[in-house]
């Protein structure tokens, strides 16, 4: 506590130049001294072969943790994602396999997104309940109604195989660069503009940093939150796709824990778990250094139980850096 | 950049083997997971094989997650490995990595589960479903028709779960009375609380077939606590149902022999870089473990 | 524009708050609404801009009937209020909270930040400052803050503008600004609904004033037809007699004696005695850091150097547990972020700095501390259902009643007190005074931060005066006058002949 | 935000007699409800001995859930105790195993869980690291040093079955009952006391309640904050015990996701995730429901992918009724 009053002193003290520079430039310089170190350490990183597997690894985890920014920056939290992901790649799939048009398939995947998300949304802003729990018992229902679906069984049809575009999604190259690397992109600048850019982006903030005033100024908070569990769910979907072509195949365990990354790249990307304080480029940035994390030490053939034991420090000190004092 | 585009998975024309000695061979191993005996005792046979002979491995944990399989399977690919033993967390979604290998150039051994597409060079497996037929038959030798019977499921969807209980139902059928199927995701505690309440709702079953030892071990708990006589069957032969074998606590297991999955695999690997023709399948022996023929 | 509202009545559940109230606004004149803490009028406030519903009454708008569905709506038909509880984004920009929700967009329904900017710094060099926009709006002083919610207001082309309590925190140069924008405005056609607990104000600036008591409007007067005694007694319903209770203090030995303290950058050199039964005021202008220094000596901050002799023994006070350990109590200035857990009830809060001392064979004795926490209250005249209740369902002069009951409970010899009567009425405020004389009588020493200047010359014994971390003087409450003491406040005579 | 206010304002009302009610009460009714309901579709169920088997499943779960009520009480959250559990555990068996006396090898089990917590609560109380990141980053790095510990394996000595005192703990009888409910019921007086009957618990209340004013009238908050984490990892290491008793063997990814399974007892039994509200018996009452859930379903054969979704909906209902309205 009084530490913590020191801190803050110590930020206005420095106007604001210090805590500016570390807040948006902290996590780009942890992400370019992992790549130096990796690099160091194995050359064959640096390949633009391997920068580009990387960044279609990444591509999954970055599309939903764009979308847990809004959750996290409303001060929320969404840990469906990774059921809302699998039950979309299960019915995508599905829609596939009994030779429905890709187009509509996909769409229709999207839509599923989207709507689970809004149930979300619904229990969140009029049943008053709050995120972790709704969307743990969420995360819990999707991911039963994926196994119901799929009755346990992988989804993997012939016509699935069939269909350039469904397979252009996850395994697709464009001017020799994967499309998922393209999908990522092209999220990141929706969203981008939608945060920093339109009236949508200035109320996320506004509700997350207070939303009894919010309110007051005539934000309507809970269109606000259905909105942006919305968006969250239909990220999913777009990540359920993307792997769901890359695998050729729905899992209906796809996705598990996948919550826990796209959290740890939104908060390594320097975005406040109270909500009100954060940017989606950190978010990019967050889910580079864990991609970059993965990939090293997979190149440097690190055992998978050091690996953990490698990712959670690395989260601990990116944190501790970045010293969220007041989060809870 | 290449400039190209279109989709990733184009099969290359085999080029010709280039014949390598073990000592030069650099292996990169993909597993499902090591957080379950089984597939530690695999990678145990590749690397004793390996440390033998002075291969290079290098072995990836895919933490029962397909597409953390499909990364590390490209970042293998990535560090131009010679060849890739992969244990597949799941047959379907294996198969881009295995023709991403394919396209690479670098031949793919499969081990313990099948890969659905792509080219590979060898599976290394027992048959699941003939050890689920070995189950069953011992059941019914030992308990009688229509004896009832509990069976606890694996991992949903898991292909394990999936050929174990076909080859154990199919040859259950009108045989034995299943009156209880549940799920214990191949865990010890969740295969020990589900046995408890089955044996609840059920107190006079026989004999509970569990997909694997481990929950067959919970079964095993439950089953003492209770104070009853069921028959339990396991699946796998790992260390600690082996020994309940044979202290009377299991009644069998379907060994599969894991470690020496691993050693076919790796074998399989040399035989192929020494120029020689590898089966398509390579049959990794299932033997049926009875308390008896330990006690023997 | 003309805003009648009539016989309005609103309960909270079984609290009925507003009885029937009438209250009356037009364009060009400043309307103050008074009453004790509680009376309902931030209510009555919030119903007229449709943030609550109203049970029963009209509310007529140039004789039409309306009702808005909410402040956005009421403010977009030309009435703006600035909320008692300030309503920022303290991590937003200040040009992104004053058009949070009327951002103004380009032709591709972006945001057009340049454009916004440039408004804002019209609206804020219109009030005489010229606040860096791009600052996170939390970085700035609740004084600034007060003046970008009014900046805010003008922005909208309000017809009427409703002010909480806004200079509740304000400098007295910030409000004497406010009250020229107030003056300028008016004479352009602007009405003013304007709510404050300080007398001095609503004569200064209100043309009518209409006060409420017991859920209904007791009467409404012209402010040049009625004096301050008048409205006490409308208020209160009593006579309180004169607003500050005669002192007659016996001086013990000296209990605190701070010397040389210092924290670079916030307070510098900093010595000062209290003794026993004395109160010791702290004036000066916001941000002069009075609180600062009281803080470093509650061990709730830190300090470069310097030391604190209590009964002429050094002491190291790390923390306020080490302070409370040595018997000190300190009543913050914002009781609802430090000085209270709202969620709590009444008996855990007043007895949660001397919890330790309840507990019998290591566990708790429920039934003494309900009988402390009730014997306080009583003592302290808290109304309150019962000790169960939570802090969160009083009202404000109740709520800083139990903040003084827990300090008073934990036995403190010196008493810290930060702003003790901000935002609490005549009534309480009156009630609060004569418990600091009573503690001054068994000699507890108490120190007093107030802003307030009259408060400051009715209630102290001394007043050391704190200019930008320094004190720049100490001087006998006798014989100081506010113009001397505005004097010390301001940087001495230099600075303020200079200005 | 209207409605809140409005629901706030309907508590109030009714002096404190209704809040009072729902809140107390709730969640008994929810347990009485289900109950009957399990009792009429399956008259198995209310035998005394499904009922002590169902009392010493619930234990570990309710053990746990114990210690992270305290957690939650702060407003914080405790992900990583699943993995403690798990670290303990195999600690605990290998020194069994190693012909270590059993209750040193106890003792030091639970010595390593209290120290494991222990870090967790420097983390968040001096490294100032949000619960939720920090926790995350220990489970995972907790999680990797029982795989490392273990090698994979699960543990199983010959010794450890030989000690009767470590085996009475999972599989014990006392007076014909399960000897984990005995440590469950222990445990809970003992917290009880604790949490409302001593100085610690007033604090805990009053650091979820507001931490600025509690620092403010003398409460240590940073010291409250680590020995609550303290405490959190105490109860995981119990229960580690009690699972490995009971399995005679510790296995290195046992506990993983109780974490999910606690937090949703915790705030079944109307404990808010914001903190300062809520009681240890809500926790009893909402571990015995998912309890009672788990065995009743099982009991009626329900298939594990619906129980799934039926779990799911059970937490959504009774969170629903409850309306933590405030809760973040
Ligand atoms: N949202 C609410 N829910 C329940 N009761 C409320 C609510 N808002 C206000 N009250 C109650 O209504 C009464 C009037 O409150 P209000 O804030 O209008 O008083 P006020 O006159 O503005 O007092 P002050 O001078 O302290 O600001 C108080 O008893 C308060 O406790
Ligand atoms: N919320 C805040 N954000 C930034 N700076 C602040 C804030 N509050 C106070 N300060 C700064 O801290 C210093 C001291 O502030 P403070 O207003 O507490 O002094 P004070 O003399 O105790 O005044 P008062 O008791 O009248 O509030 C000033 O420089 C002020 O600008
Ligand atoms: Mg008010
Ligand atoms: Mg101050």
């Amino acid at each position: 506590m009084q530490e913590q009053t020191k801190s803050v002193e110590a930020e206005k003290a420095k106007g604001f130049d210090f805590k500016k520079f570390v807040g948006k430039m902290g996590p780009l310089l942890a992400l370019i001294v992992l790549v130096i170190l990796v690099t160091v350490l194995s050359p064959g990183f640096i390949q633009p072969n391997n920068l580009l597997n990387l960044l279609r690894q990444v591509s999954i985890n970055a599309v939903i943790a764009f979308g847990m920014t809004f959750v996290i920056l409303t001060g929320g939290i969404d840990l469906s994602v990774g059921s809302i992901l699998a039950l979309t790649g299960a019915v995508t799939a599905t829609l596939l396999s009994a030779g429905i048009s890709p187009v509509i398939a996909l769409l229709a995947g999207i839509a599923l997104g989207s709507l689970l998300g809004f149930v979300n949304g619904l229990l969140i802003a009029y049943g008053k309940a709050a995120p972790f729990i709704a969307t743990l018992a969420t995360m819990t229902i999707f991911r039963g109604a994926t196994y119901v679906f799929t009755n346990g069984n992988p989804i993997t049809g012939a016509k699935m195989n069939d269909s350039f575009l469904f397979q252009f999604m996850g395994r697709g190259y464009l001017l020799g660069i994967p499309f998922p690397i393209f999908i990522m992109a092209i999220v990141y600048l929706v969203l981008y503009l939608l945060l920093h850019k339109t009236t949508f982006g200035r109320k996320t903030y506004a509700l997350g940093g207070n939303e009894n005033a919010a309110f007051i100024a005539g934000v309507k908070t809970k269109m606000v939150t259905i909105w942006i569990y919305t968006i969250s769910g239909l990220m999913a979907a777009i990540a359920g796709i993307i792997l769901t072509s890359r695998l050729s195949s729905a899992q209906p365990d796809a996705g598990t824990s996948y919550e826990m990354d796209a959290i740890a790249a939104v908060v390594l990307g320097g975005t406040s778990l109270a909500g009100g304080k954060g940017r989606i480029f950190g978010t990019l940035i967050g889910a580079l250094i864990i991609g970059t994390l993965n990939n090293g030490m997979n190149l440097l053939g690190i055992s998978s139980f050091y690996q953990q034991i490698v990712k959670g420090i690395v989260i601990i000190i990116a944190v501790l850096l970045d010293r969220k004092s007041n989060d809870k | 950049a290449c400039g190209k585009s279109g989709l990733d998975s184009g099969d290359s024309g085999n080029s010709k083997v280039e014949k390598k000695s073990p000592k030069d061979l650099k292996v990169g191993v993909s597993l499902s997971t090591q957080s379950n005996p089984f597939f530690v005792s695999v990678k145990k046979g590749i690397q004793g094989l390996a440390d033998k002979k002075s291969t290079k491995v290098q072995i990836s944990d895919a933490q029962n997650d397909t597409a953390k399989q499909n990364n590390d399977i490209e970042d293998l690919i990535t560090k131009k490995v010679d060849v890739l033993i992969i244990n597949p967390v799941d047959s379907s979604a294996i198969t881009p990595a295995v023709k991403d290998a394919n396209d690479a150039g670098i031949p793919v051994i499969t081990v313990d589960r099948s890969a659905d597409g792509g080219k590979v060079l060898s599976l290394v497996a027992s048959n699941s479903t003939k050890g689920g037929q070995m189950a069953a038959k011992f059941m019914i030798d030992k308990l009688g028709n229509d004896a009832k019977i509990a069976e606890l499921q694996g991992i949903p969807g898991a292909s394990a779960t999936r050929e174990r209980g076909k080859g154990f139902d199919n040859a259950a059928k009108d045989k034995l009375d299943i009156v209880a199927k549940q799920t214990a995701g191949f865990d010890r505690a969740k295969g020990l609380s589900t046995t408890e309440n089955i044996l609840q709702g059920n107190s006079d079953i026989v004999g509970i077939f569990s997909q694997n030892d481990e929950m067959a071990l919970g079964a095993v708990q439950a089953v003492k606590a209770a104070g009853k006589e069921v028959t339990i069957v396991g699946f796998d032969g790992e260390d600690d149902g082996i020994k309940a074998v044979k202290s009377g606590k299991m009644a069998a297991t379907v060994a599969q022999q894991p470690e020496e999955m691993g050693r076919l695999a790796l074998q399989a690997a040399y035989d192929h870089f020494n120029g020689k023709t590898v089966k398509k399948s390579i049959e990794s022996p299932l033997k049926l473990v009875t308390t008896e023929s330990l006690n023997k | 524009m003309k805003i009648e509202m009539k016989n309005i009545s609103k309960a909270f559940g079984a609290n009925k708050v507003l009885e029937g109230v009438d209250f009356a606004v037009e364009s060009g004149e400043v309307h103050a609404l008074m009453g004790e803490n509680g009376a309902g009028k931030s209510t009555l406030m919030n119903i007229l801009t449709g943030l609550y519903g109203d049970d029963g009454g009209e509310i007529l708008v140039d004789g039409q009937p309306t009702s808005y569905s909410g402040p956005l709506d009421a403010e977009q038909h030309g009435i703006s209020f600035i909320h008692q509880e300030m309503n920022n984004f303290l991590e937003m920009s200040v040009v992104d909270n004053m058009f949070l929700n009327k951002e103004i967009k380009n032709k591709f329904g972006m945001i057009n930040e340049d454009k916004m900017r440039k408004q804002a710094r019209e609206y804020l060099s219109k009030l005489g400052t010229n606040i860096d926009v791009d600052k996170p709006i939390g970085t700035l002083s609740v004084g600034r803050q007060q003046l970008i919610e009014i900046a805010k207001s003008i922005m909208t082309d309000a017809k009427i503008i409703i002010m909480d309590e806004p200079t509740a925190a304000l400098t007295e140069n910030e409000i004497e600004q406010l009250f020229g924008v107030v003056n300028e405005l008016k004479k352009q056609g602007v009405g003013f609904i304007y709510i404050s607990h300080r007398m001095e104000e609503i004569f200064k600036i209100a043309d009518k004033v209409t006060v409420m008591r017991d859920g209904i409007s007791v009467n409404e007067y012209m402010t040049k037809d009625v004096d301050m005694k008048q409205l006490v007694r409308d208020m209160v319903g009593r006579e309180i007699g004169d607003f500050y209770p005669d002192r007659d203090p016996h001086f013990g030995k000296t209990i605190l004696s701070v010397k040389n303290l210092t924290e670079k950058g916030v307070f510098e050199d900093v010595s000062f005695d209290v003794h026993e039964g004395e109160i010791l005021a702290f004036s000066g202008l916001m941000g002069a850091g009075r609180t600062e220094i009281m803080r470093a000596i509650f061990g709730i901050d830190h300090y470069n150097s310097g030391e604190i002799y209590l009964d002429g023994k050094k002491v190291k006070i790390k923390d306020p547990e080490s302070a409370i350990k040595h018997r000190i109590g300190f009543l913050t200035e914002n009781r609802k972020d430090e000085g209270l857990i709202l969620a709590d009830s009444l008996r855990d809060n007043i007895a949660l700095p001397s919890i330790n001392g309840f507990v019998k064979h290591g566990l708790i004795d429920d039934k003494s501390v309900d009988d402390f926490a009730n014997l306080l209250m009583k003592r302290l005249t808290v109304k309150a259902m019962n000790e169960q209740v939570t802090a969160g369902s009083l009202s404000g002069g109740n709520q800083q009643k139990v903040v003084l009951a827990k300090w008073v409970g934990s036995g403190s010899r010196i008493l810290i007190l930060d702003e003790p009567t901000r935002g609490v009425d005549v009534g309480a405020k009156r009630e609060i005074y004569d418990l600091m004389n009573e503690l001054t009588d068994r000699n507890v020493a108490i120190i007093m931060i107030s802003s307030d200047l009259p408060e400051v010359l009715g209630m102290s014994d001394k007043i050391a005066v704190v200019y930008e971390g320094k004190i720049s003087g100490i001087v006998d409450t006798k014989g100081a006058t506010q113009e001397s003491v505005m004097t010390l406040a301001t940087g001495g005579a230099d600075n303020a002949r200079a200005n």
